[in-house]
């Protein structure tokens, strides 16, 4: 791929942007005061990160293989589906062991 | 072989008294003289040939590298013996038929004494010192059995045992002694060793041996300080110690000392050691016997005191003195047999052997008392018996040692002594028993006469121990000379059995022996007096403890090494390999080898950093045991990350497989047990613990690095060259798994499936504590309604099943394969018991996962049979390309078979144990902290 | 890379060998399961480290080590056996003896 | 296991198997057709027994509609979330808002609360045992009403006619 | 082709897996798995009588060595196959009679260990070996808790945890040896440990050695031996007469790698685990002999007459002759029926004095058929002393006479004669405390078992076997251990092996 | 220039996954360490997708694939844990 076709401009753009919001999940999940807030990143940013990382990948073995290779589309669709059942575990977990909230947060979660 | 038939004979006629033993007592006694009768008459087929002193040898090679062939022998000393063990045996057994009481199970007694004189009779008449060995060894095991004979008593028990103790361990000296004098003469014949006698005695090696043998026969013979024994084997019954203790089983011991004279004797060191032995136990024994007052006691101490004069005579180491020597053996066995057979009619008929309550027996029982009188004064050496003889020879013949130089006298003076209180006692066995005034206060009174035929044994023998003393030369001389003959394997020197020598110096001292011993037995008051003031030694209490406090010690020593610590058999387990190991990489000459170092880069670096960070924090945190179980399984994604980033997608699928599975199980795990580890372990334990962890860490490292720096020249080409053409796949880990190295996997295959029977098995039966709450005492959460999960896993596993077909079928040309499809879709399944619960499912899922793990390794092991059809070896893959109309081009290969087969086993063994894990708490509830 | 990799290797099992030196039978399957990873890696890593593609056999030129791979795979298979093995047996224990002791002595 | 009472017990999801398997083999050749057909069949009659209701109807074109929209809000909710996780953390104003569920079915009311843990600021944390209410956790909520009637015109009615259309 | 090689592996395999599939009554599973035992001893008989006529090599897959796997059938494997056929058809008739019954799988399980055991005899490839380890291992850890109760729990925990150690340090040692020598196949490896660079030779000694603490552990050496006597104390009867031969298993392995890769002909590394050996050994002798003196009860006593047996086994092979290993397999035949034998009549007399006497040395009641107890009792304790004119004794006999006259003799001789006369005292104390010290009470637990009986009769009639048939055997033994001496037979025979023609791949 | 944008990715993948494992090791409770794992393993999904874009190797779908799936169900199964106890019911 010595020079640059929109295919790679692409691959590149996609695979930039998904690191990127893998990375702002990771950030999230680091510097959020509570645990409830900490979901969000991971369960939204790395999910959608992962999907424009499969997404790339998958326009570049296309191109070079000059067919259509859509499989990798399996993972995106697999963790988008599991994404939220993962966060709704954990919330159900983190609300079991009524784990510190942010003060402000308003409203209330119930017991489980 | 009429020679091992002797031997054989009595064997083979130890089990008639048990098939006779319902029919009466007497037939049992006959039966039981059926073999030692006809021995007999063999041994009397030989007598000629060995009164013209010929040496008779049957052999028959056996295991002959080994050395030790069936050869027998049969000379003078033999023919004594085994006439003696025979003779006296038959009339030990006649006595006995009257001696045991109804009670006694009369078969077993005469199996066992059968089995002994066998044994007996092998010792005697084995030509091949590795022989002779086995038969001394069973008259150990023998002798054991009859002196246990009444086992109900403790006494016996204890005898029996130490009795087995002390010849069984003189008898593997023995053996010890025996085979070094084989290596060094390189024949265990005894013909050949007797030829090898000066060579033997030349070896660096003669001390060792001779010491080894002579530990075998003092601990046979009861010879000082091994005698202590011999007394508490007395708790026999009656027959068995007058045959054992008179011209059997401790005879063996003098018996072997004669037979091995030509080798071993004449040195030095004979004479020091063996004579020193035999006067020591002369002297103990006519001592300690004189303060007896139970007699078989008494005669029992005789026994010991005679078979040191018996020693002491081979040690004395002249020829005369040898001769002497088998004649006193003679002699011994006669009037020793006689008055032990006495002292049991005395016991039968007063029930008791006290001699402080048997007085004035002479009243009651005149017959017998006459009897026990004659065989007394033999013992005493009175005149006109056949004990004066050989004592009188045994006189003459220490005045002819001066080995010791100036201090020569010592030994006359010393058999005199003892000579003395031999006088002594037997003048106490006769006089306090039939004189002495009145019995006083017998279990049985008044005391009769014996069955007739039961006197008759000690009649016989009492006539012998005449016949010889008035008339040796008619009598005993000819075996005498023989016997001596072949002991000194030389022809004799001349010497007179006359019973008149003239006034010498040993009639002095057999004149001073009787007047003295008159005398010592008339101060006997003072005398017990004073022995009952000395601290009472009772052998068999000082051994028992002797052997309590050996128990007693091996426990400790057993306890200390073996603590049941787990802890500290690993410890040992992992010091083994750092040592071992260690050992050899020190000798490396550099740890780093010649290869170059491939780069580091960033990625690597940062997951290697992840890993090792979780790894410790996993260590650090293990008690916070689901913290610890988190990092846990960042390890097993680092090492997931590790196996992608060195090109074996295959493991990494493995691994992130097994892993989950394995989360699952530990999870499934910890509800039952607690959620953290008290600490308990000291800071020093710890140190220590973190030393050994470190040494071990830095061994796998340096083993690792020294390895991954070192070329290899690998078979591995030959995969990667043969995969398509041979294997017909070009996933060459998937061909290698299925088809180069099947094997392999058949075997694990099989692991996985008994692993999973194992904790099926495991789990029935089992019953745990349900816990009702968490490890800080929250309750769980209520019925878990997990509505989006139970959705979604119903979702996900038709999608599931579909991508484990998909990862089956490609494993053979690109990553997966059976085993990661069957991981697949177990975990599809699991989590449909997670989701919906164990009773949900198994109600939809109705899978026997037996079936399932068992049909999987029958499948992969058909797949390898059928080979067999083709006339290949186990396991002999077929693929071939088949084109089908409008699909295309397929491939079919027998090894998808084999990996359907491990699809199968990994189904099924996986659910088996999650799914029965799970099944666990709702079938055994017990009680919970609720 | 090669230090690296050993370095790891000895983390690993260096905390493995740690954790299974404690006297309750958790922190020791953890610990097993810490030294199999090591084993396995180590096993592993036979076929040296280097750039080699991953032997499925296509364009590449040069082909990772397959036959340790392999090894690999069958070790983590019965390593899996063994350590499902261990932990119901630790839970048979906790149920016979109750205690999680190593050597079944009681938590009192 | 019960023998199912059709041959498709669940045509949907042996239709998603089909193009499940082509996507997963990356091309559309007759043998993989085949086999495709084949896993269509097989594994729905094997899981069927796990999956013991299920839409009976579907109306596929609005699937296909809500399912662009939801995947343009996915991307858009990113962008967002990423604005909040990068600014600072006094801005946001987490709250757990209580949603009142009109769905009925447990499979629509799962797919809603999917959809609102992919979208804009808000996790399905829980639904109430009784199935009336979603706990959601917003990460930034300026007025929680209007979160509910958002989330309601724009996922729970579509959800509603997508799946729920049958049952009254 | 002849497929004989392979039968050991496969029968306990089909037979295990089927045992799995059949939903059948215990009583066809109590046939088939008597059927699939007993079918091990021709097979075995078959081997040992072709193993005489050669070394046997069967390549599966028909993958030639050194690139697939081999099983190898010398004198040595043949030899221990019929040993472990003839143990397993005792501890088979015995488990039948109801011991099977105490827990789940036992009979599937029992097959397994066969296999297992089989396998590691048979296989010429080193990493095979641990897979047959494994397969062998785990399979025992089943049977050891077999009917459960927290004795066997307990050990088996510790017997658990400290071979899944091992098992680590197997797969790094097989590692290490791979990645230095590149090959897995035992012969091909011998060969190329022989090419080995000087500057290498100490890391292949380093792996060599760590595999030599594996097989120690299975062998049950000092101070590797520390869990057994608790586990096999704590085994039921069948399982723990079974067991008998997996101490030998190590044994074997000990012997088979110390005498191919790392034989004479191992340049720098020749011999090299006979020095460490030799020591351990006589210390494993003493201490085995110790404990057996402290046992509390009969089945630790055996079970410490197990590590005596290995000490002993260890002692022979470490001195290394011909005569020594000759020495050493005569015993070997000896200690592991014989030992199996007291384990089976351990497990009668527990039955028969009741659980509250069980096997332990105290007063007990009276017993049913004492003479036959007590006489079986006193020829097994007779023939394991080394009392003649049993096989224990033959072997002893052996053994010492194959140590010379030099110090090694001198160590030797004191140590085996003198856990001879401990094991004496011991077993005499055991057995007249069993059969004489008996309360007048009548026995309370069950009657004798005729098939159990005949169990134990069957493996000790293998004691005067042996002695009478020692002509023969030990001939058939001096060229097992001149086979073992001269690697290069064994060498040969693999790697000369050729692909049955025409293969189909 | 797409090796660059690969390498340059790797590092930011990296960079997330340390972020990641340092909430992961900071906790401070079990579900922020769960969710940490959780989010550990689409990382890795994320590190392996590239890997084989940088080895211009197709061979890595399906272990990214399996760690997507193999990651939830440990995360569902832990968190199951922490809720319930028993994971299997
Ligand atoms: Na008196
Ligand atoms: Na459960």
């Amino acid at each position: 791929m010595s020079d640059a076709s929109w295919v790679e401009w692409l691959v590149a753009a996609l695979l930039l942007i998904g690191s990127v919001f893998a990375l702002v999940g990771a950030i999230g999940l680091f510097k959020l005061p509570d645990f409830f807030m900490r979901l969000h990143g991971p369960t939204k940013a790395s999910t959608l990160g992962v999907g424009a990382l499969v997404l790339g990948s998958m326009v570049y073995f296309s191109a070079q293989s000059g067919s259509i290779s859509l499989h990798e589309l399996l993972i995106t669709f697999f963790l988008f589906l599991t994404a939220p059942v993962s966060a709704n575990m954990l919330a159900k977990a983190a609300m079991h062991e009524k784990l510190r909230r942010e003060p402000r947060t308003r409203g209330e979660p119930w017991e489980q | 072989m009429t020679l091992a038939l002797i031997v054989i004979l009595p064997l083979l006629g130890s089990l008639l008294p048990l098939l006779f033993k319902n029919q009466g007592r007497s037939l049992c006694a006959t039966m039981a003289m059926v073999a030692p009768v006809i021995g007999l008459a063999l041994l009397w087929r030989h007598a000629d040939a060995v009164f013209a002193g010929q040496t008779l040898i049957q052999s028959r090679p056996w295991l002959s590298e080994l050395g030790l062939n069936i050869s027998f022998r049969l000379d003078g000393l033999s023919f004594l013996f085994a006439l003696m063990i025979q003779g006296i045996g038959l009339l030990v057994i006649l006595y006995a038929r009257y001696y045991l009481s109804k009670n006694d199970p009369m078969g077993r007694f005469f199996c066992y004494l059968q089995l002994f004189m066998s044994a007996m009779l092998g010792v005697v008449l084995s030509e091949n010192l590795l022989l002779l060995m086995v038969f001394w060894e069973m008259t150990s095991l023998s002798s054991f059995l009859l002196i246990g004979y009444w086992s109900h008593s403790t006494d016996a028990r204890k005898g029996a045992r130490m009795a087995l103790a002390v010849t069984g361990a003189g008898g593997l000296a023995l053996l010890a002694g025996i085979l070094l004098l084989g290596q060094i003469v390189g024949s265990y014949e005894l013909t050949d060793v007797f030829a090898a006698g000066e060579q033997i005695r030349q070896h660096a090696l003669y001390p060792v041996i001779l010491v080894l043998v002579l530990l075998g026969v003092f601990t046979k013979s009861a010879q000082f300080p091994f005698h202590f024994w011999l007394p508490h084997a007395m708790a026999a019954p009656t027959p068995v110690s007058a045959y054992l203790h008179s011209a059997t089983m401790v005879k063996a011991g003098v018996f072997l000392l004669a037979r091995l004279y030509p080798a071993l004797a004449g040195t030095d060191l004979w004479f020091y050691i063996v004579s020193s032995a035999g006067m020591a136990t002369l002297l103990v024994g006519a001592c300690t016997a004189l303060f007896q007052h139970d007699l078989k006691g008494l005669l029992a101490y005789s026994t010991i005191s005679h078979l040191g004069l018996i020693t002491l005579l081979f040690g004395l180491d002249t020829r005369l003195a040898a001769v002497a020597a088998v004649f006193h053996i003679i002699n011994h066995a006669t009037f020793k047999a006689s008055l032990f057979m006495a002292a049991g009619i005395i016991d039968h008929e007063t029930g008791t052997r006290d001699m402080r309550r048997i007085n004035g027996l002479l009243r009651f029982m005149p017959h017998t008392a006459v009897l026990a009188m004659v065989a007394a004064s033999a013992m005493a050496g009175v005149p006109l018996l056949n004990g004066f003889l050989s004592k009188e020879m045994f006189f003459t013949e220490t005045l002819e040692q001066h080995m010791l130089g100036n201090w020569s006298w010592l030994i006359p003076l010393g058999a005199t002594l003892g000579g003395v209180f031999s006088v002594a006692y037997s003048l106490r066995f006769v006089h306090d028993v039939f004189f002495n005034g009145k019995p006083v206060n017998l279990p049985k009174y008044p005391p009769h006469e014996p069955p007739r035929y039961m006197r008759v044994p000690v009649e016989i023998l009492v006539v012998m121990c005449l016949a010889v003393g008035l008339a040796p030369g008619f009598t005993v001389a000819g075996l005498l000379a023989v016997a001596a003959e072949s002991t000194v394997s030389n022809a004799l020197p001349e010497y007179s059995l006359a019973i008149w020598h003239g006034f010498n110096l040993p009639l002095f001292m057999s004149f001073a022996a009787m007047v003295l011993g008159i005398l010592v037995y008339s101060l006997r008051r003072p005398l017990f007096d004073w022995y009952a003031r000395q601290r009472d030694v009772d052998a068999k209490l000082v051994f028992e403890a002797a052997v309590q406090r050996l128990v007693r010690g091996a426990g400790q020593i057993t306890l200390l090494l073996e603590n049941a610590s787990l802890q500290r058999y690993l410890l040992c387990l992992l010091l083994a390999a750092l040592v071992v190991t260690g050992f050899w990489l020190l000798q490396l000459p550099a740890l780093r080898g010649p290869v170059a170092l491939t780069p580091i880069d960033g990625v690597t670096l940062a997951g290697a950093v992840l890993t090792m960070l979780s790894a410790v924090a996993t260590a650090y945190w293990h008690r916070l045991r689901l913290v610890s179980l988190v990092t846990l399984s960042v390890v097993g994604l680092g090492v997931v990350l590790a196996f992608a980033r060195f090109a074996a997608p295959d493991l990494a699928l493995t691994q992130i497989s097994v892993e989950v599975v394995t989360i699952v199980l530990l999870m499934l795990a910890l509800f039952f047990l607690p959620a953290r580890t008290p600490r308990e372990s000291s800071g020093l334990r710890r140190g220590r613990d973190l030393i050994i962890a470190l040494l071990c860490g830095a061994l796998v490292g340096a083993l690792a690095f020294a390895m991954l720096t070192r070329p290899y020249d690998s078979i591995a080409d030959f995969f990667l060259a043969n995969s398509v053409t041979g294997g017909g796949g070009h996933n060459v880990v998937n061909v290698i798994l299925v088809d180069f190295r099947g094997f392999d996997t058949m075997g694990e295959i099989t692991v996985l499936a008994i692993a999973a029977i194992a904790i099926y098995a495991l789990i029935d039966g089992l019953r745990l504590r349900v816990p009702g709450a968490d490890s800080l005492g929250k309750p769980w959460a209520q019925r878990g309604d997990l509505l989006m999960l139970v959705n979604l896993s119903h979702v996900l596993l038709p999608l599931a099943l579909m991508i484990s077909v998909y990862i089956f079928l490609r494993g053979h040309n690109l990553p997966g394969g059976g085993f990661i499809a069957g991981l697949i879709t177990a975990v599809a399944l699991i989590l449909q018991y997670v989701a919906s619960g164990e009773a949900w499912t198994a109600q939809r899922w109705p899978v026997n996962y037996h079936w399932l793990a068992g049909a999987g390794v029958l499948i992969a092991g058909a797949t390898g049979v059928g080979s067999w059809a083709f006339g290949y070896p186990f396991l002999t893959s077929s693929f071939g390309h088949f084109h089908i109309p409008l699909v295309g081009e397929i491939e079919l290969a027998t090894a998808m078979l084999f990996d359907l087969g491990v699809y199968l086993t990994v189904v099924g063994a996986t659910l088996l144990i999650l799914a029965n894990l799970g099944k666990l708490p709702q079938s055994r509830v017990v009680g919970g902290d609720f | 890379m090669e230090l690296l990799y050993a370095i790891t290797l000895a983390v690993l099992t260096s905390c493995g060998v740690y954790l299974m030196l404690r006297a309750r039978t958790f922190p020791v399957v953890v610990g097993l399961a810490l030294l199999s990873y090591a084993v396995n890696l180590y096993l592993f890593a036979t076929g040296r480290l280097g750039d080699a593609a991953p032997a499925v056999l296509g364009k590449a030129g040069v082909y990772a080590d397959p036959l340790p791979q392999a090894l690999v795979l069958t070790a983590i298979v019965i390593g899996f056996a063994m350590t499902a093995y261990a932990l119901v047996l630790a839970l048979r224990a906790q149920g016979e003896l109750d205690s999680d002791h190593v050597d079944g002595k009681g938590d009192h | 296991m019960k023998r199912p009472d059709r041959v498709f017990p669940h045509p949907w999801l042996s239709v998603s198997l089909l193009i499940g398997w082509l996507l997963l083999m990356n091309s559309v050749s007759v043998g993989n057709v085949i086999m495709a057909a084949v896993l269509a069949t097989l594994i729905p009659w094997l899981t069927h027994v796990f999956w013991p209701r299920s839409p009976h109807r579907l109306r596929f074109g609005r699937l296909l509609i809500f399912a662009c929209r939801v995947l343009s809000d996915i991307v858009l909710a990113n962008l967002q979330v990423a604005r909040l996780i990068l600014g600072s953390r006094r801005r946001l104003r987490p709250a757990f808002v209580h949603y009142p569920l009109q769905l009925q079915q447990d499979f629509s009311i799962s797919v809603l609360a999917s959809t609102i843990s992919l979208t804009p600021g808000t996790v399905s944390a829980d639904i109430s045992p009784d199935r009336s209410t979603l706990l959601i956790h917003g990460l930034d909520v300026g007025d929680e009403q209007a979160l509910i009637e958002h989330i309601r015109q724009r996922y729970e009615e579509p959800i509603r006619e997508i799946f729920e259309c049958s049952t009254p | 082709m002849s497929h004989l090689p392979i039968l050991p592996v496969l029968v306990p395999m089909f037979a295990g897996a089927l045992l799995l599939v059949l939903g059948a009554s215990m009583d066809t599973k109590r046939a088939l798995s008597l059927l699939a035992t007993f079918l091990q001893i021709p097979l075995a008989a078959m081997l040992v009588v072709e193993a005489g006529q050669g070394i046997g090599v069967y390549a599966l897959g028909n993958w030639m060595p050194p690139f697939g796997i081999v099983l190898v059938v010398d004198r040595l494997s043949a030899l221990l196959l019929l040993v472990t056929a003839i143990l397993a058809a005792a501890a088979i008739i015995y488990a039948v009679r109801g011991d099977d019954a105490a827990g789940r799988n036992f009979h599937p399980l029992f097959q397994f260990q066969l296999m297992g055991i089989n396998g590691a005899f048979l296989t010429g490839d080193l990493f095979n070996l641990f897979v047959f380890f494994e397969v062998l291992l785990i399979s025992s850890y089943a049977l050891l808790l077999h009917g459960a109760g927290s004795a066997r729990v307990r050990s088996g925990l510790h017997y658990l945890l400290l071979n899944l150690t091992g098992s680590a340090l197997f797969l790094i040692a097989v590692g290490t040896l791979y990645g230095v020598t590149g090959t897995l196949n035992m012969a091909d490896m011998a060969l190329r440990v022989r090419e080995l660079d000087p500057a290498d030779a100490p890391l292949v000694g380093a792996a060599g050695m760590l595999l030599l603490v594996v097989f120690g552990l299975k062998t049950a050496v000092f101070p590797l031996y520390f869990w057994l006597p608790r586990a096999y104390a704590a085994a039921g009867a069948p399982v723990a007469a079974l067991f008998a031969i997996m101490t030998k298993v190590g044994l074997y392995s000990i012997l088979r790698v110390y005498t191919l890769i790392f034989g004479a002909d191992a340049g720098e590394l020749a011999n090299m685990a006979l020095s460490w050996l030799w020591p351990l050994a006589l210390v494993t002798l003493l201490l085995g002999a110790i404990g057996a003196l402290a046992a509390s009860t009969l089945s630790s006593l055996t079970a410490y007459l197990v590590v005596v047996s290995v000490g002993t086994m260890l002692a022979g092979l470490a001195i290394g002759t011909a005569e020594s290993l000759q020495a050493t397999l005569f015993y070997l035949m000896h200690s592991t029926w014989i030992t199996g034998a007291l384990f089976l009549l351990t497990g009668i007399l527990q039955r028969v004095r009741g659980p509250r006497f069980s096997a332990r040395l105290i007063a007990g009641p009276q017993l049913p058929h004492p003479m036959l107890l007590g006489g079986v009792f006193f020829l097994i304790a007779m023939s394991i002393v080394g009392m003649p004119p049993l096989s224990g004794f033959l072997g002893k006999l052996l053994l010492l006479g194959s140590a010379g006259q030099g110090v090694t003799a001198a160590w030797l001789y004191a140590l085996v004669l003198g856990s001879g006369l401990l094991g004496l005292v011991a077993l005499s104390r055991a057995g007249s405390t069993l059969f004489w010290r008996q309360s007048d009470q009548a026995a309370t637990g069950e009657p004798v078992d005729g098939a159990r009986m005949g169990a134990v009769l069957l493996l000790l009639a293998a004691s005067p076997a042996l002695v009478v048939m020692a002509g023969p055997l030990l001939s058939y033994l001096a060229q097992t251990a001149e086979q073992l001496l001269m690697p290069q037979l064994y060498i040969d025979a693999v790697l000369s092996l050729q692909p049955i023609a025409g293969g189909a791949q | 220039m797409l090796d660059t944008v690969v390498l340059l990715c790797l590092g930011i993948i990296c960079a997330a996954l340390l972020l990641t494992f340092a909430r992961l090791i900071k906790g401070p409770d079990l579900p922020d360490r769960i969710l940490a794992l959780d989010t550990l393993y689409i990382n890795a999904i994320a590190l392996i997708m590239l890997l084989g874009l940088y080895l211009d190797s197709n061979l890595f779908f399906e272990a990214a694939l399996l760690i997507a799936v193999m990651g939830f169900v440990s995360t569902v199964a832990i968190a199951k844990h922490l809720l319930r106890g028993n994971i299997i019911e």
